[in-house]
């Protein structure tokens, strides 16, 4: 019954996350193009896209292989269980104990790993500058995050996230400093691994300055549509990330009622409108930095990071 | 009587030494040749003078070899060797008389320095014979280092192999002294004819061996 | 029982090897060495893993009356020894299977068949040898074989420098050892390892025995800053003895480090780990770097040697701080992980290799800037050596992802330790972990890509045909033992609780039993992590969205010319190679690490010479540590040699000389 | 059977002298060369016969555990160096290198030498060993001077000088150590008999002991090739007929030391005189480290491997000057592994020079391609020379060093990093000789590969497994050596 009760419980997590995520994307450019001032495409446009998207013949480059064509589903299928494995409204999920925080970084880097071999597969100059700047960028974000995950392990003396979020409730945490900093950090690597200003631009089509959409340039049809869904998923899995970590108040537990569940849920929506909110006034205000300045920038994020960890190290004497 | 043979056996010991310090001395080549023989001469009376207090017969043979080989053979062999091959009549040395006179003091100071813990017990040759012997040969050795030229440097050679015999007559009833002094000459001999074969006039490194081939009737 | 079968295949091998010298030039004999190696190594491994499995508590030994005449060959086989079999026989099985068909083109056989399986036998004897004298004599031997097959193509000038260096550096390495076991053993000579135990050495002498161990063994396995001789031998031996050197030596290097420091050497101070933990980061992250930096593909794998070695050096100084504080439960995580990592790269190198090797032999291209396309050509290659990038890149589910994930595990309990100095240097060494993983992939998509994807370069990229059956075969079981060891960690990590026991007395809580297979090395409210399910999750959840579009969505499908922005298809030249892949991360990282100076010439307007790149890169370990040895080597040589043209009277200056120094210390004496 | 002792120690001396006058004589020039190797089977055979009956201790000669193995030893390299002298010296004929005059005179100077070194090691009287050593040095001196190259001629000569020289300190220390012992022994031929000297030691004069080591040492070791006394052995060996720098190197060196450590025995034995240890040590590790350097600017093929054998001869004093059981027996050991290795490498090199024509190494390339055997054979010899395993040399090193490392750290560490140089500039110069492209003449190899690989084998075979017996001997010697 238990089982039964959890399997829902998780079910329904992954479906509101596979449910919300093109909705935030909207929602997000919506709240830009307001304040450009803009109308701004209608909140539901990411959806009309992909079903769009779905329904055309996907076009393949001669030269591309099956790493081409499995890639995206590779990537969407990785991302959404990473995703599935974050609590959003409820912890204690059905699937935590499969993969840790460590564990859910790795997943997305597999996922990168295909992008970045797909970007290649075609053999297009743009391919290569997408892959070549992506891995780049993710050698000094995934340190970054993981020394995140370190900094709030260490605090809640375990690396899965329920705990971390029971933990972050708890009365024992106070307000810290290494925390403010992993925060900081974690900010950072997010705006750099979804590819938002200042290190990417996920609008432009300027041949030199993209990363993430030079990597999927040769897309076209359903294969893109599944990277789009993709991408806004990892979006909203980072959203739900910082949301369980940093700010877990009203996340129900596993064995709530479904009133629990309610607020759980309520909390989290609003949680992600306020972030969504957040990014998009951030993206509005900044500029996008030149490619070889996002070194200093995640650098800044990893030193950020390992400085947490070390206070940690220090201020935990056994 | 036993201390009057002592004495005189001394007596040759000192005056080998003295010898090894007029061949340090000299610088004219046939002079080295004279005063060479010279040593030769005393070595094969010390010898002769062992021979007799030991009443060992087989020392005199010794004693011959030395006196006729070195004391008169070599000599006049080594001034053949000279006027045929044109050497130098001078030697020139490696530092002056002086210092080398001064190192040869050293090295006799040095010998019975060597020498002085032994204990007397050692036998009838006692310590002060062993210092002598020491110096000359040292003396000898300073003289094959010192001196630039060939013939200077086997008569060096030559007087340490005087040391040499002065020491193992000395030492009562050594055996084999005999067989010791043919094979040493035998070695001499043999440098002696290198000397000439090679056509060595300075030095030992600078050696005519063109002329050799010529002297051989070579092989290419 | 298990050690006699393992000495007899040993036996089996050297004989082989004798054979193959008389009658090294018949295909036959390929095949006759090959298979008797497949056939012994397939035993040994059989009789090794079941001792692990059945009786992992016990230890046989057995005394031959070789080596030392009074001491004589003393062999031993407990737990620790049974897994590294396991590994160096898994090695040599598969690079047997592989031979079998890589060396029938072989240019000269003479020189590869009869070194091959001696080769094999000594890293066996290494790791069976229970004294010191029989441990040195086989560790050497080891190293004198490889030389040989390293020297197998010794036609091209740089493999016979490769060697050269190589023979060098492993005879330090040996002398370092030769001194840590005299120190061992004592004045009286007490060689057996028994002995040593015994004994338990003062704490100067310990601190020496594990400089010397570490610059010994560190040495062989390719440990920053003593690991030049490595890039440069692997990749020059025959790919399937790349695969044994890189995937299975460098291993028999940390068995000896383990069997000195956790056993012989008694009871671990803290500074121990510092030490080690901060060469392991090191070689981690240079390693690594070093490999983003070139485009010979073998070379690069061997540079990811140095990498694996580092993160192996990791686990093990965690371990050593672990014991050092008495937590023995950690100190069994960190071993554990340490050891699954070098069961890992063990299974993922050699795959790598063999699959370096099979590209070599369809294009005789190591350059990745002339390869390209091979997916297309050779598919089943690029299957395995995908599989092999993903599991070294530590990506889940691969098994590389496992053992890292543990290291961090192990990481994460380290701030219970005492030390400041390990408070410090732990968490930045779990930095250099992480940031040598991510850097790991990039230079994998590099690998990967250049080489497999894109369009061929050169010609001969795009003439090539598939490798034969007998290599893909070797290929696939390693592919297929990272799957099972990535999805299924439980049973690999029990199998190593009995080392972890010999060796720290504690061991991890089973794991095989626990529901769903998930793997809790610590707490399951700390973490826990379940390869299978995952694997399961995320196959159904791609098949799944497969599916429904293709059923319900489009599912039409158009070839066409590549968009890239509308350029028109240019020549295969414009692709992004290894070199340009790796600008950004030369760029960002290769300033302090090797000096890269960037030179960009790029012709005033109207003038139509070409543009031009110079890249200058500069080795700092060579120049820093190894070029002031050669330097003053040299120095000495000429100093000295003038000696040889002196006269015969400045000879008889020494004799005399000599004579009256001697003269006056006698005087001086009393 | 008792009777039958002596008649065998005799043989080992007459067969050789006999057939030495007999090779002078001999008019066949042809049939010389086979005769030689007769003579020195001969020779061989009478002195295995020594394992099983041990003849009485003579005034002159004795046959104790000390030279016993060291004399089996000697015969048996001196016949396999006559088995490959027979092929070197036919092909040197061919070129018209050597005359058949100079052939019957080589022949008969080979087995003088063969006599002289026999006889020295089997002297029981110190004078006697110093006759035969001497013996030794002139029929060698006159063997390096056979080709008559200006080059050859200058190399026997200073091999000549400094030798006399050194024959001469020799002879002094024998001096002094007769009057130590006869104070003690009384006059005759007792105060230089072996067997009595050892025995009588701890009675003699410490000082006069001493004095007779410090000439002795000194005197030897000019023949053994210790550096700074070392001076004419490089080119001895490079400018000789390649037979004869093999018995240079694998036994005349031997011989050398074997009569310095007859007399440090007699050292030992005494406990007011000076430990030998630190002399021989230091001229032990002067030796090596010199050697290796110098090992790096050799240009000729053969006077490298003259410069290793110093290095070896450095090694082996290293360890008697350690001394205690574990090093002495490895130096023991060592001596045997090298005479047999470097013979080899020489009968190799002897070869190859005569193929390519040249001794210069840069002209020699790619041997393993162009002539298989003698290539490998050349890489095992070298191999084995800087101490891989699993020959014996390996563990004579394994041996010292460990054993030194204990008891002073320092100077094992020297040993080993000064083995570590000479290794490298061996390896650097194997790396050119026998891999890469072949270059220079490739004319097929008459040659006679048994005596080299027979020795390599035997060290080969050596480092797996020692028969006890040959261990006990060993050990027993060791003991002695205190």
């Amino acid at each position: 019954m238990a089982l039964i009760h959890d399997a829902l419980v998780q079910l329904a997590q992954l479906l509101l996350m596979l449910a919300l995520a093109p909705l935030l994307t909207g929602y997000i450019r919506k709240v830009k193009a307001y304040l450009l001032r803009r109308q701004g495409p209608p909140l539901l446009q990411p959806y009309r896209d992909l079903l769009k998207l779905l329904r055309k013949e996907a076009v393949l480059a001669d030269n591309a292989s099956w790493v081409f064509r499995t890639a995206p589903y590779l990537i969407f299928a990785t991302t959404l269980i990473a995703a599935a494995l974050v609590p959003t409204f409820a912890t204690g999920l059905l699937f935590s104990p499969a993969a840790d925080l460590i564990a859910i970084v790795a997943l997305l880097g597999t996922a990168r790993f295909a992008l970045a071999l797909a970007g290649l597969d075609v053999g297009t100059s743009f391919g290569g500058i997408g892959a070549s700047r992506e891995m780049m960028i993710a050698s000094l974000a995934e340190p970054a995050m993981l020394m995140i995950v370190f900094t709030l392990s260490l605090l809640a003396g375990s690396t899965q996230l329920s705990s971390v979020a029971v933990f972050v409730q708890g009365p024992t945490i106070g307000l810290r400093v290494s925390l403010a900093m992993a925060l900081v950090a974690l900010i950072m690597v997010a705006i750099a691994e979804n590819s938002r200003i200042p290190v990417d631009n996920p609008a432009t089509h300027l041949e030199l300055t993209m990363i993430h959409e030079a990597m999927i340039l040769e897309y076209s049809g359903r294969h893109l549509a599944v990277i789009e869904v993709a991408a806004s998923l990892k979006l909203l899995l980072y959203f739900s990330l910082i949301a369980c970590m940093f700010l877990p108040w009203g996340i129900a537990s596993a064995n709530g009622d479904l009133a629990a569940f309610a607020i759980g849920l309520v909390s989290y929506v609003t949680k992600l409108a306020m972030g969504g909110f957040l990014l998009a006034v951030f993206e509005t205000a900044t500029a996008k930095m030149r490619v070889f300045r996002v070194s200093d920038f995640l650098g800044a994020a990893l030193m950020l990071g390992l400085l947490a960890t070390l206070l940690l190290f220090v201020s935990q004497a056994a | 009587m036993d201390r009057l043979a002592l004495d005189v056996a001394h007596l040759f010991a000192g005056g080998l030494v003295l010898v090894s310090f007029m061949l340090l001395y000299q610088d004219r080549m046939f002079g080295l040749l004279n005063i060479f023989a010279l040593h030769a001469l005393v070595v094969s009376l010390s010898v002769a003078w062992q021979a007799h207090i030991q009443s060992a017969p087989h020392l005199y043979i010794t004693a011959g070899i030395a006196l006729v080989v070195k004391a008169i053979i070599i000599p006049v062999a080594l001034r053949r060797i000279i006027v045929r091959l044109g050497i130098h009549r001078t030697i020139d040395t490696v530092g002056g008389i002086g210092q080398t006179m001064l190192a040869g003091i050293g090295l006799v100071a040095l010998s019975i320095m060597v020498m002085l813990p032994i204990t007397a017990e050692a036998g009838t040759l006692t310590r002060e014979d062993l210092a002598f012997s020491l110096s000359v040969i040292l003396l000898g050795l300073l003289m094959m280092i010192s001196r630039r030229n060939a013939v200077s440097q086997i008569i060096g050679f030559m007087s340490i192999e005087n040391g040499l015999i002065l020491a193992a007559t000395a030492a009562k009833g050594m055996p084999l002294v005999v067989e010791i002094s043919v094979a040493f000459s035998i070695v001499i001999a043999l440098i002696v004819i290198g000397i000439f074969l090679f056509r060595i006039r300075e030095n030992f490194d600078t050696m005519d061996v063109h002329a050799l081939e010529r002297f051989r009737g070579g092989q290419p | 029982m298990a050690l006699t079968i393992v000495l007899s295949c040993v036996a089996v091998l050297l004989g082989t090897s004798a054979l193959a010298v008389a009658g090294a030039r018949s295909s036959l004999t390929s095949f006759f060495v090959y298979g008797v190696a497949l056939a012994a190594g397939a035993c040994a491994l059989g009789a090794a893993g079941a001792m692990l499995v059945i009786a992992p508590g016990s230890a046989q030994t057995a005394q031959l009356p070789i080596g030392l005449p009074w001491l004589g060959a003393h062999f031993r086989l407990d737990a620790l020894a049974a897994l590294f079999l396991v590994v160096i026989n898994l090695g040599s099985f598969t690079s047997s299977l592989y031979g079998l068909g890589y060396g029938r083109h072989e240019s000269s056989p003479g020189r590869v068949l009869p070194f091959f399986p001696a080769f094999l036998a000594g890293m066996n004897l290494v790791v069976l040898a229970d004294d010191a004298f029989t441990f040195l004599l086989t560790w050497e031997f080891m190293s004198l074989t490889s030389w040989a097959l390293v020297m197998a193509h010794h036609r091209e000038r740089d493999n016979a420098r490769a060697g050269y260096i190589y023979l060098i550096m492993a005879s330090f390495g040996t002398l370092a050892l030769l001194l840590t076991f005299g120190l061992l053993a004592g004045p009286n000579g007490g060689y057996a390892f028994d002995a040593i135990r015994a004994t338990t050495p003062s704490a100067g002498l310990s601190a020496a025995v594990l400089t010397l161990a570490l610059i010994g063994a560190g040495s062989k396995a390719g440990l920053v800053p003593l690991h030049v001789w490595l890039p440069l031998a692997h990749p020059a031996a025959p790919s399937h003895v790349s695969a044994l050197m890189s995937g299975v030596m460098t291993k028999v290097a940390v068995y000896g480090f383990v069997r000195i420091v956790f056993d012989l050497l008694g009871p671990p101070q803290w500074w121990w780990g510092a030490v080690v933990l901060t060469l392991g980061g090191i070689s981690a992250v240079l390693g690594v770097l070093y490999a983003l930096m070139q485009h010979d593909l073998k070379r690069l794998l061997a540079y990811h040697t140095v990498e694996n070695i580092g993160i192996i050096f990791i686990g093990l100084g965690l371990a050593l701080a672990f014991r050092a504080n008495d937590m023995r439960a950690a100190a069994a995580l960190a071993l554990t992980a340490a050891l699954f990592h070098v069961f890992n790269h063990s299974v993922f190198k050699s795959l790598l290799f063999f699959g370096a090797g099979a590209v070599l032999g369809a294009t005789g291209e190591r350059d990745m800037e002339h390869l390209g396309g091979l997916i297309h050509r050779m598919p089943l290659t690029a299957i395995a050596f995908l599989a092999g990038s993903t599991a070294i890149s530590a990506l889940p589910p691969f098994n590389g992802f496992v053992s890292e994930w543990l290291t961090f595990q192990a990481i994460l309990l380290s701030p219970q330790l005492p030390q400041w100095l390990l408070k410090f240097i732990v968490p930045a060494a779990g930095a250099m972990l992480a940031l040598s993983a991510a850097l790991a992939a990039g230079c994998f998509v590099k690998a990967f890509g250049a080489t497999f994807l894109g369009r061929p370069r050169r010609s001969v990229a795009q003439n090539a045909q598939e490798t034969d059956a007998w290599s893909l075969a070797a290929m696939f079981i390693l592919v297929l033992l990272c799957l099972v060891a990535g999805i299924l960690p439980g049973y690999f990590i029990d199998a190593l609780a009995p080392v972890t026991q010999l060796l720290l007395d504690a061991r991890l809580a089973p794991q095989a039993q626990l529901r769903w297979l998930t793997i809790v090395p610590i707490a399951a409210s700390r973490s826990s992590y379940n390869g299978l399910l995952l694997f399961v999750l995320v196959a159904a959840a791609g098949w799944l969205g497969a599916y429904v579009i293709h059923r319900w969505a489009s599912h039409a499908l158009r070839r066409a010319a590549a968009w890239d922005c509308g350029f028109p298809d240019a020549r295969p030249v414009t692709q992004y190679t290894a070199g340009s892949f790796a600008q950004p991360i030369r760029r960002v990282f290769g300033g302090f690490a090797f000096r890269a100076h960037e030179q960009v010439y790029i012709p005033p307007p109207g003038q139509i010479q070409p543009a031009q790149f110079h890249l200058s890169m500069r080795d700092l370990v060579w120049d820093v540590l190894y070029a002031p040895i050669e330097g003053v080597v040299n120095f000495a040589a000429d100093r000295l040699n003038q000696v040889q043209s002196w006269t015969i009277r400045a000879y008889l200056t020494m004799v005399f000389g000599s004579v009256v120094l001697l003269l006056m210390v006698l005087a001086v004496w009393h | 059977m008792n009777d039958l002792g002596p008649l065998l120690v005799n043989a080992i001396l007459l067969v050789p002298i006999c057939s030495a006058a007999l090779l002078a004589l001999f008019p066949d020039d042809r049939l010389t060369g086979q005769l030689n190797t007769l003579a020195s089977l001969l020779t061989f055979l009478a002195s295995i016969s020594l394992f099983f009956f041990r003849p009485a201790v003579g005034s002159f000669l004795i046959v104790d555990d000390v030279n016993v193995v060291f004399i089996v030893l000697t015969t048996f390299v001196a016949f396999t160096t006559s088995v490959f002298s027979a092929s070197y010296i036919a092909h040197e004929l061919e070129t018209g290198r050597l005359t058949p005059t100079y052939l019957r005179f080589y022949h008969a100077m080979y087995q003088t030498l063969m006599f002289a070194m026999n006889l020295a090691l089997l002297a029981n009287n110190m004078g006697l060993m110093w006759v035969a050593i001497e013996l030794a040095t002139l029929t060698t001196v006159l063997m390096v001077g056979l080709y008559r190259t200006p080059a050859a001629i200058e190399a026997a000569w200073k091999y000549f000088i400094l030798g006399s020289v050194g024959i001469a300190l020799a002879l002094f220390g024998t001096l002094l150590v007769y009057l130590a012992a006869r104070s003690v022994v009384g006059e005759g031929l007792d105060a230089m008999a072996w067997n009595v000297l050892v025995r009588e030691a701890p009675r003699f004069d410490p000082h006069l002991l001493n004095l007779a080591f410090a000439f002795l040492l000194l005197g030897y070791g000019t023949k053994v090739g210790l550096v700074p006394l070392h001076a004419w052995l490089p080119d001895a060996h490079a400018e000789g007929p390649t037979p004869i720098s093999a018995v240079l190197s694998g036994l005349l060196l031997n011989v050398a030391l074997f009569a310095v450590l007859r007399f440090k025995m007699i050292m030992s034995a005494n406990p007011g005189a000076l430990a030998p240890g630190p002399l021989m040590v230091t001229l032990g590790l002067l030796s090596v480290l010199f050697a290796a350097f110098m090992l790096y600017r050799r240009h000729d093929i053969k006077r490298m491997f003259a410069y290793s054998s110093i290095e070896h001869m450095g090694i082996i004093t290293f360890a008697f000057g350690m001394g205690g059981p574990l090093a002495n027996f490895a130096g023991l050991l060592h001596m045997t592994y090298h005479s047999l290795t470097k013979s080899a490498i020489f009968f190799s090199v002897g070869h190859i020079a005569q193929i390519k024509g040249t001794q210069r190494m840069a002209d020699i390339r790619g041997l393993t391609v162009s002539h298989p055997v003698l290539g490998w054979g050349l890489v095992l010899g070298v191999i084995t020379i800087v101490g891989l395993p699993p020959t014996g040399i390996f563990m004579t090193e394994f041996l010292i060093i460990t054993s030194t490392f204990a008891r002073q750290p320092v100077l094992a560490v020297a040993l080993g990093l000064g083995l570590l140089v000479a290794l490298g500039a061996l390896l650097l110069r194997l790396n050119g000789l026998a891999f890469g492209e072949p270059y220079g003449k490739d004319a097929p190899s008459h040659a006679s590969f048994v005596p080299m690989f027979a020795h390599l084998g035997l060290v080969l075979a050596a480092g797996i497994f020692l028969p006890p017996a040959l261990v006990a001997w060993f050990q027993h010697v060791a003991s002695l050596l205190g």
